[in-house]
């Protein structure tokens, strides 16, 4: 849709749009939130862009091709499951740092978790979400 | 004190707010229709927001409340001007009464280029520099 | 009259009552376009009902909701007018 | 570089502001994730003079929040009383704003006063189309228009 | 509000039914929706609900006392809602491929396998 | 007893389907991280089976929460067998799927989706938290909706829009079921609720919730008259697809609904009478459907459904030794049936047709793949002393002890049709000559390299031996089955194992 | 014994991998095999005078199934006629096979069934005796259809399997049941325990399905007519199976079930009139064919009838006659059937009216169809005469109506010595027809194995006493208690003499004077023959499976579901009505409703409506996406704001998803039929769930696990928002797979919008 006014606002959206996104995954631990929504919401800012720009334009200006959070995601979220198992704990126990970092709090085996999360759902909405408005949007 | 201050803001928000609602019933037209929603919803909200910061009167409210309003002043006309151009394109009639719609005929059916009129003569010597 | 049943009985019955107006539109249309506008302007209050509601059980957490709200409803609306250009109001 | 550096700190603010915690790890945490964030998507336009003239901001949104109470007051009686004094038209107004920014924001501003909303800008950015509620006269609307918001916000942008 | 939300729920599965009880295939797929709305609901309303006390401790403290909504319900409704996501996407997706090959969004036309020998 | 390496044959998987993804377009490595992983992972189900049957209950709590606090899963000899024969299956199709499976449909994921296929399969074996369940068969029903419609061609998303439908449907109604159990006695822990069942006032209530499960996973397992969509689409996918489909997914319906009525439930007398009312109309119902069809893979599709029947029938009939024989049947129906597919596969390569009336003379052009492929058939036909032989027996001889005579009937019906079809089935497609057609398709599998037919003819070599096996070393399996209905019947030491020794399980007249 | 039976099965892949050497100059060595088996049971003969001989193997003892075997006299007999024959027919198709392209597949095929009978006559166990049983369906199903390109080759194997193995399931059900009532599956034991059976409740059960594996396998009316079209066989499989043992397996195992299921009423009237029913029906049958095999195939069924017969009247004189009537039927239908093998392999043609006057080319072959036809007539000096003597003893020491049954027998003997000369002389005699002079003598792999079993025929026959001890022992098995056998040639001039005369007189009279028309027969009644009946019984079958499936499984998605409701409404709906308290408690449920509770319960009813009953579907939906917030509303009233997030972007994200999908695809069908019908039936739908959930919330519950979250999501797992931790920690197992699911639905997605497979056949 060629509208300068969306372009112009999505621009400026963008931005903020994945600031609050990341911002809505490290606080889910102790507000609502977490890594579902937080993902949503970095996806809906770059579809947001896609409708403004076209798609062709959006995947151009992102550095990676977004499904390939997918299964960087899995991995990480795998990954962070594994790490008790390599101290003999069983799979997916919390494991805890004892540094505190604000907003976050603890930084600990489900962050990453759930960061994995984030980018699993990035990844699938931006794929499903792309594919199918490839060559209409 | 705070409490009665509290009641006033969101009764004027609440207001606003109704006279939208009202207003969107009422009105005869989209055009009208959308005129009337997109801000007085906005200013409404803002007012109950506004309501909810003095309620809690902490800074990550304030901040939210902040937010959302920026967010709502930000998006709302956008949201506004493309439910209202694809209304225009779509051919949505405007009230029988309206004064003058100088829109008309300006979409190219084909490719919703929107024509100015103005400077019929300049048009052929500066083309816009960053049409996309 | 305190605050939390000034909030139950007067504001949000008004707020309330815009939603029932606005759904009236919803449903009467014509047309999708008018339904657009009417679900946003649900959306809206809905944020408004959200901060009030926040304010009545005194949880400053349900504001996050309508932030999200605030910030999303915008692409659906988005999303309807991409549609319907591109159906030129064929529904 | 330097447009970039101030969205970034801006950036960061909106980031220590949206959390509450008013802590230096949180400023370095809220850099780290705005500097991430523009680089991954890179805006290109470079522009100039991004904010100086703070009055003029400042006078601005009270004559911006004049006006909103102005319309809204009127078009909140309009609804409330039995009678309709609406007179809609479409109005095509011939921009001095130039640039995208200019353009939206002017266009925003427009929308957000009640009685007037954008329909659309023109493909050559030379005019935008203005549903107006209370049309009277439309050279003396698009006068008022032109001398008022639109002067004032171009003072601020320029 | 239970007694609501009860003939709510019913009605979200009634007419969930109904709609894949049609001939297109994309109320089809709105009757698929209505259908997951209406689980979650349920889910939400027999894990018991509770008028404005989200299951998040407080501030300043260390633990959650008193009334309060049950998070498990929550936690279960999320997965699935986000689960359902994921199949819709799938299936309006096929809805789409369906279309692109038969040419109608009527389900009495996708009887080649069935009758096929 | 706690076993942190319960869950390796899933995360194996997990890890597996994740790294081919990493490798999305480079074919020949997916093929062999696949068959290799594949072949790590029965490793690994081995020693899980091995454990499980020397140590007893094995169980692992998910982030170290004590049940029923967290996530639970367990190894019963159950879940170690289902997983075995999974890996089995899932190996051999693996390897079929190296030549089977155009290059197309793996640059397309198609072994990344096989792998999160078994990922919820071996997840499903092992869950035990109910609400866990259910997510596991999402993985399955997402993996098999790819799989089905991978391709995308015109029957194949035809039928799997029914299929997606009815199996969505399907998860509403588990859904449904887990929100009234959870509503009835707040927990989801599956030894947990075994014990807070007898503690539910509303006996009506509960037995109404065992039927939603009941429904759920009827669908799943394609019973009577919820079985439309097997029909409908098993036939539309690739071979080596509908192998793993045809082997195991109706098949973890019915190990989800054994485990929910002899865990959670106990079938009172009214739902016994469903389960063998359904199962005697099942059977029937598979046996007519495939007296009719000329398609190898709709008759063997209408087969699965008619088998099914043995095994809700089993279930229906409750007793120690008809337990003990639905799993037997359990056990040689996954490997017959997987195998079934493969072979169908192979005769389509070769024939280039599924079509009965325009195949034949492949037992004279290939009479070792016939012989083959014969032991598969008449497996599936229960000669004896071939596997599908040896379950019968308890069944017949339950049914008549419970004097369920409608369902003997129905029993013998089935193995009569199941042989007529089968036999037929040989006559036109093994012993008739070729019908010589002008355009009949090129024999594809004559022409493959000494390597590729090894990939393709070693899989069906291997699930043949397996059946034999079961056919012929029927003593160990059915000591196997036994030990199962032993445990299955008496809950009580895998409550224990879950919620700790104190935990006591009212005692229930079963 | 053990390896003995399985000898059979280890040596049949070996054939085929000797496959060259047996097709080359070797075919001679399969032979060896019967051979060699037919010694060892015959050295074991006076082992089994003692009593039978028992050995036991484990094999799956937790089934009760052991490698059981047993030889007594009963088993003895069949397993040297097995072997006996076996050796015969083995030599003769090394010849009348010679050359043939599958020659190693038709040896294994024959020594697998050589097995699999063994294993039933020997098999001291009912289950193993029913896997062997199926063995040898199977083994004949491919022996029938040996010549596979043929169409009628498959049709008639199919047929005789389909017969058989029927028989073979409810002999199945029959065995588990007896072995359930007897709780033990030990032939030896039930034989202990005889007499127990016979007055369980189940008994007619345990007959008739018994004797339903029985009569399909013997081949007894009206199951019979598998046997005739098993004649699509080589002649040697005919000659070995379908004379000789495999049709014998229903007689042995009535024979072996005498003690345990027989002496009662049932017993007797059930045999006696399936005997009888086919002995008159197929010997008049048989007169009336004129293809040899055919000829031979009826009277085949006769002599089982007859042995059913016997077996029906079940008295001890019976029981011997039948013992001894197998063997002299084994014998001289073996020759007979060798005999119409050569002159089919020598002339080409079956058909007895072109054949003539051949005694002057192949005189061995002539001499032993003659003894062979005379035998089967009971002309004194042959074995048959002593058989039919039996009969007639036995029929008229039966205990009811013997002057019926006696007639009965007399007719069917009549009629079978009509049949045996038919076969066995008539192609001998008369003038040799020109175009058969060329032929010569076969080669003696051919015609002496025919020899040698009608000099059988005579040397039993004019010795009869040298079978006595089998004969005694042969009856004794069945009877379960000692009998002893003085059989001789002359016993006087008495009735039996009498009836034995009048045989051979009506019989040659028979032979001289009548001659059938061809076909006539067949074609009249034809439409009432078992075999079309079962043919339109087959086909109504067929018909009615096409239509029940076609009416279920119709294609159309809707019906599936309509049917599935309906299925749960009833379902659910008996359990509500008979057996679930339910009750309303009106404090629970509509306690502490607000007003804005009511407005977002009208807007979601009323958005809901909207989206079932539009006709536009962006207007649908837009109507779901308000039913999405009013949930999400809902949820933020009711203490869930994560769901309220997530159910909000969820459901923006799905209208973008349509709107981007739905633009491409048809306005919504107009058709809106079973508009009623169908609401009925979602209404009811919901009601019922509405019911359980009302139910279901009077529940009091425990809340323990979300107490334990409250305490120590803290403490324990550092989060304060539980939904949330629950989410990544205490079910972070539940998330982990959910995004799996979410990743496989991306992939997925992908595929299916960009992969396109262009080939047909491609997998
Ligand atoms: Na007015
Ligand atoms: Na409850």
């Amino acid at each position: 849709m060629k509208s300068i006014i969306l372009k112009t606002a999505s621009t400026y959206l963008l931005p903020l749009l994945l600031l609050f996104a990341v911002f809505i995954l490290l606080r889910g631990h102790y507000n609502p939130g977490g890594g579902f929504v937080g993902g949503l919401i970095a996806s809906i800012a770059f579809v947001l862009h896609a409708f403004a720009h076209g798609l062709v334009e959006t995947k151009k200006m992102l550095r990676f091709v977004p499904s390939a959070c997918i299964p960087v995601g899995l991995a990480i979220s795998l990954i962070s499951g594994f790490v008790p198992m390599a101290i003999g704990r069983p799979f997916m126990s919390g494991e805890w740092l004892s540094v505190q970092v604000p907003i976050i709090g603890s930084i600990g085996t489900p962050l990453f978790f759930d960061i994995g999360v984030f980018l699993v759902v990035i990844g699938i909405t931006l794929t499903i979400l792309f594919t199918i408005s490839d060559g209409i949007l | 004190m705070i409490d009665i201050l509290i009641m006033i803001i969101s009764t004027v928000g609440a207001l606003v707010v109704l006279i939208a609602a009202i207003g969107i019933v009422r009105m005869p037209d989209f055009y009208l229709r959308l005129s009337v929603t997109v801000k007085a919803a906005t200013l409404g909200v803002g007012l109950l927001l506004l309501s909810a910061a003095v309620y809690f009167a902490t800074l990550p409210v304030a901040t939210k409340v902040f937010a959302i309003t920026f967010f709502l002043i930000l998006t709302a006309p956008v949201a506004g001007h493309m439910i209202g151009r694809a209304a225009y394109i779509t051919g949505t009639k405007l009230w029988k009464h309206s004064v003058v719609d100088d829109l008309e005929g300006k979409y190219d059916k084909d490719t919703l280029e929107l024509r100015s009129d103005i400077d019929q003569a300049d048009r052929e010597g500066e083309l816009p520099a960053s049409n996309t | 009259m305190n605050l939390r049943d000034y909030l139950t009985w007067v504001i949000l019955p008004m707020l309330s009552l815009s939603v029932i107006l606005v759904a009236y539109r919803f449903f009467k249309g014509p047309r999708i376009v008018n339904r657009v506008i009417a679900l946003d302007l649900l959306i809206t209050i809905g944020i408004g009902i959200i901060t009030i509601f926040s304010i009545q059980a005194n949880q400053a957490t349900f504001l996050d909701d309508a932030m999200i709200l605030a910030l999303i409803a915008f692409l659906g609306t988005v999303a309807f007018s991409y549609y319907l250009e591109k159906r030129k109001g064929n529904d | 570089m330097i447009k970039q550096l101030l969205l970034n700190i801006m950036l960061t603010l909106v980031w220590v502001m949206l959390t509450g915690e008013f802590v230096f790890g949180n400023f370095v945490l809220g850099f780290v994730l705005s500097y991430g964030i523009l680089w991954l998507i890179s805006i290109q336009e470079e522009r100039k003079r991004y904010f100086t003239r703070v009055p003029a901001i400042i006078s601005f949104g009270f004559f911006f929040l004049y006006e909103l109470l102005k319309a809204n007051l009127q078009v909140a009686y309009d609804v409330i009383t039995p009678r309709l004094f609406v007179k809609p038209g479409i109005v095509q107004y011939p921009l001095d704003a130039q640039t995208d920014l200019e353009i939206t924001f002017l266009t925003n501003f427009i929308s957000l006063t009640p009685g007037t909303l954008i329909l659309d800008v023109s493909g050559d950015r030379k005019v935008v189309y203005i549903h107006v509620m209370y049309l009277e006269d439309k050279e003396a609307f698009i006068r008022q228009l032109k001398n008022g918001l639109e002067k004032r916000l171009l003072d601020i942008l320029r | 509000m239970e007694l609501l939300l009860l003939i709510l729920i019913g009605v979200f599965y009634a007419t969930g039914i109904f709609m894949m009880l049609r001939r297109s295939m994309v109320k089809l797929l709105i009757g698929i929706i209505l259908l997951g709305n209406g689980a979650n609901l349920l889910i939400f309303l027999l894990g018991g609900i509770t008028r404005g006390k989200p299951p998040i401790i407080p501030e300043a403290e260390k633990a959650l006392t008193g009334a309060y909504a049950d998070p498990v319900p929550q936690a279960l409704i999320l997965t699935a809602i986000v689960i359902s996501f994921g199949l819709q996407s799938f299936a309006i997706v096929l809805l789409k491929r369906v279309h692109v090959l038969i040419q109608s969004d009527d389900l009495n036309d996708l009887n080649t396998p069935d009758t096929s020998i | 007893m706690t076993d942190q390496y319960l869950l390796l044959p899933v995360l194996g998987h997990l890890t597996i389907a994740i790294a081919l993804i990493f490798c999305w377009r480079r074919i020949l490595v997916q093929q062999i991280i696949s068959v290799a992983g594949n072949l790590l992972v029965l490793i690994m189900s081995i020693a899980l089976f091995h454990k499980t049957w020397h140590q007893g209950h094995l169980t692992l709590q998910a982030g170290n929460w004590q049940a029923p606090f967290g996530i639970t899963f367990v190894s019963d000899t159950f879940s170690a067998t289902m997983l075995l024969l999974t890996a089995f299956t899932g190996l051999a199709v693996s390897m079929y799927s190296t030549v089977g499976i155009s290059k197309n449909r793996i640059q397309y994921g198609y072994f990344p989706i096989l792998h999160f296929l078994l990922v919820g399969l071996n997840g499903a074996f092992l869950a035990g938290d109910i609400f866990n369940l259910y997510v596991w068969f999402e993985v399955i029903i997402i993996s098999s909706f790819v799989l089905m419609t991978l391709g995308g061609k015109k029957p194949q998303v035809e039928g799997g829009i029914k299929y997606v439908t009815l199996n969505l449907l399907a998860s509403v109604m588990f859904l449904t079921a887990i929100a009234i159990l959870y509503g009835l006695t707040g927990s989801l822990n599956m030894a947990d609720l075994s014990l807070k069942m007898s503690g539910v006032s509303n006996r009506g209530l509960a037995d109404i919730a065992g039927l939603l499960f009941f429904i759920g996973f009827g669908i799943k397992s394609a019973v009577f008259p919820l079985y439309f969509w097997l029909p409908s689409s098993y036939h539309t996918p690739p071979s080596a697809v509908a192998a793993v489909f045809g082997g195991l997914l109706t098949k973890v319906g019915i190990y989800a609904l054994i485990r929910v009525y002899t865990l959670i439930f106990i079938p009172d007398d009214f739902t016994r009478t469903v389960f063998l009312i359904i199962a005697s109309l099942t059977l029937l119902t598979g046996a007519l459907g495939a007296l009719i069809k000329e398609n190898m893979r709709t008759l063997f599709s209408y087969l699965i459904v008619c088998h099914i029947g043995y095994l809700l029938g089993g279930l229906g009939l409750y007793t120690h030794l008809a337990l003990a024989g639905t799993i037997f049947y359990l056990v040689h129906d996954v490997i017959v049936k997987t195998n079934l597919f493969l072979i169908t596969g192979l005769v389509n390569k070769i024939r280039g047709t599924m079509n009965t009336e325009q195949q034949g003379g492949l037992y004279d052009q290939y009479p070792r793949l016939s012989i083959l492929m014969a032991i598969v058939l008449f497996s599936l036909v229960g000669i004896p002393p071939l596997s599908g032989f040896w379950p019968k027996i308890n069944l017949f001889r339950e049914s008549m002890a419970y004097h369920a005579w409608y369902l003997l009937v129905a029993m013998i019906l089935a193995s009569f049709v199941t042989l007529f079809v089968i036999a037929r089935l040989w006559g036109n497609v093994f012993w008739k000559k070729a019908p010589a057609l002008e355009s009949s398709p090129p024999d594809s599998f004559a022409g493959l390299s000494k390597g590729r037919k090894f990939m393709l003819v070693t899989p069906v070599v291997m699930l043949v031996l397996l059946s034999l096996y079961i056919g012929f070393f029927a003593e160990r399996i059915n000591v196997l089955s036994d030990r199962i209905a032993h445990e299955l019947l008496d809950p009580a030491p895998y409550i224990k194992s879950v919620l700790g020794p104190d935990a006591v399980p009212a005692t229930q007249t079963r | 014994m053990l390896i003995a039976v399985l000898l059979g099965f280890v040596f049949a892949p070996l054939w085929n991998l000797l496959g060259r050497w047996i097709k080359g100059s070797f075919s001679w060595l399969p032979a060896l095999l019967p051979a060699g088996l037919f010694l060892y049971f015959a050295s074991l003969y006076p082992v089994t005078q003692n009593g039978p001989l028992l050995t036991s193997t484990p094999w799956i003892p937790s089934m009760g199934v052991n490698l059981d075997f047993r030889l007594d006299g009963l088993s003895l007999l069949f397993a040297l006629l097995i072997t006996g024959i076996g050796t015969g027919v083995f030599i003769y198709a090394s010849y009348y096979l010679k050359g043939h392209r599958h020659l190693d597949r038709f040896f294994a095929y024959i020594s697998f069934f050589m097995a699999s009978m063994l294993g039933v006559v020997l098999a001291d166990n009912l289950l193993l005796l029913i896997i062997f049983w199926e063995l040898t369906s199977i083994s004949s199903y491919f022996l029938i259809g040996f010549d596979h390109e043929a169409a009628k080759s498959r049709r008639n194997a199919l047929q005789a399997l389909v017969i058989t193995g029927l028989g073979g399931f409810l002999l199945l059900a029959g065995f588990v049941l007896i072995g359930t009532v007897a709780e033990s599956f030990s032939i030896a034991q039930l034989l202990g325990t005889a007499g127990s059976l016979q007055n369980h409740p189940l008994y007619g059960w345990m007959l008739a399905l018994v004797c339903a594996g029985a009569f399909t396998k013997s081949a007894q009316f009206p199951f019979h007519f598998w046997l005739p079209g098993a004649m699509a066989a080589p002649t040697p499989v005919s000659a070995y199976l379908h004379s000789a043992t495999m049709v014998k397996a229903g007689v042995y195992l009535l024979a072996r079930f005498t003690p345990m299921l027989g002496g009662t009423d049932y017993w007797q009237y059930t045999l006696i009139s399936f005997g009888g029913i086919t002995m008159l029906y197929s010997a008049f049958h048989a007169m009336h064919r004129k293809d040899l095999k055919e000829i031979l195939a009826y009277s085949t069924v006769a002599a089982l009838g007859m042995l059913v017969f016997l077996l029906g009247i079940g008295t001890q004189q019976a029981l011997l006659a039948a013992g001894v009537f197998i063997l002299t039927h084994a014998l001289y239908k073996a020759t007979l059937f060798l005999v119409a093998g050569m002159l089919d392999h020598e002339t080409g043609t079956r058909h007895i009216e072109k054949l003539r006057g051949l005694r002057k080319v192949m005189w061995p072959v002539a001499i032993a169809g003659g003894i062979a036809a005379l035998s089967s007539a009971g002309v004194p000096l042959t074995y048959g005469f002593i058989g039919k003597d039996l009969i007639y003893d036995a029929t008229l020491k039966a205990i009811n109506w013997p002057w019926v049954l006696t007639a009965v027998a007399l007719v069917t003997n009549i009629l079978v010595l009509y049949a045996g000369f038919q076969a066995g002389i008539r192609p001998f005699t008369g003038p040799l027809p020109d175009h058969h002079r060329t032929l010569h003598l076969p080669n003696a792999r051919l015609w002496l194995p025919a020899c040698v079993l009608a000099l059988l025929c005579l040397a039993f026959g004019i010795l009869p006493a040298l079978t006595n001890g089998l004969a005694g022992a042969v009856a004794s098995a069945i009877a379960n208690t000692p009998v002893d056998a003085h059989l001789a040639i002359w016993h006087g001039f008495n009735t039996v003499l009498a009836l034995s005369g009048l045989t051979l007189l009506a019989g040659f009279l028979l032979y001289g004077w009548f001659a059938p028309p061809e076909g006539k027969l067949q074609q009249r009644w034809e439409h009432l023959s078992p075999e079309s009946l079962y043919r339109k019984a087959g086909q109504g079958f067929t018909w009615f499976a096409g239509k029940y499936t076609r009416l279920l499984h119709n294609g159309n998605l809707r019906s599936y579901v309509f049917s599935i409701i309906t299925f749960i409404i009833l379902l659910l709906g008996t359990k509500i009505l008979t057996g679930v308290h339910l009750y309303f408690d009106r404090r629970a449920v509509v306690g502490g409703l607000r007003l804005y509770d009511v407005v977002i319960f009208v807007v979601t009813l009323a958005a809901i409506w909207k989206s079932i009953s539009t006709n536009s579907r962006i207007t649908a939906v837009a109507s779901l996406g308000v039913v999405g917030y009013c949930i999400c509303l809902l949820f933020v009233i009711y203490s869930a704001p994560d769901l309220a997030m997530t159910q909000f972007t969820i459901d923006t994200l799905t209208v973008v998803l349509f709107v981007l999908v739905l633009f491409r695809l048809p306005r919504f069908l107009r058709i809106n039929d079973k508009l009623w019908q169908d609401g009925i039936l979602a209404a009811l739908f919901g009601g019922l769930i509405s019911l359980i959930a009302l139910g279901a919330l009077n529940e009091p519950t425990t809340k323990e696990t979300s107490e334990f979250y409250a305490e120590n999501a803290y403490l324990l797992a550092k989060g304060k928002n539980i939904v949330n931790v629950m989410l990544v920690d205490f079910r972070g197992f539940d998330t982990m797979i959910e995004i799996t699911v979410l990743s496989i639905a991306a992939l997925g997605v992908y595929s299916l919008m960009k992969l396109r497979i262009s080939s047909d056949n491609k997998e």
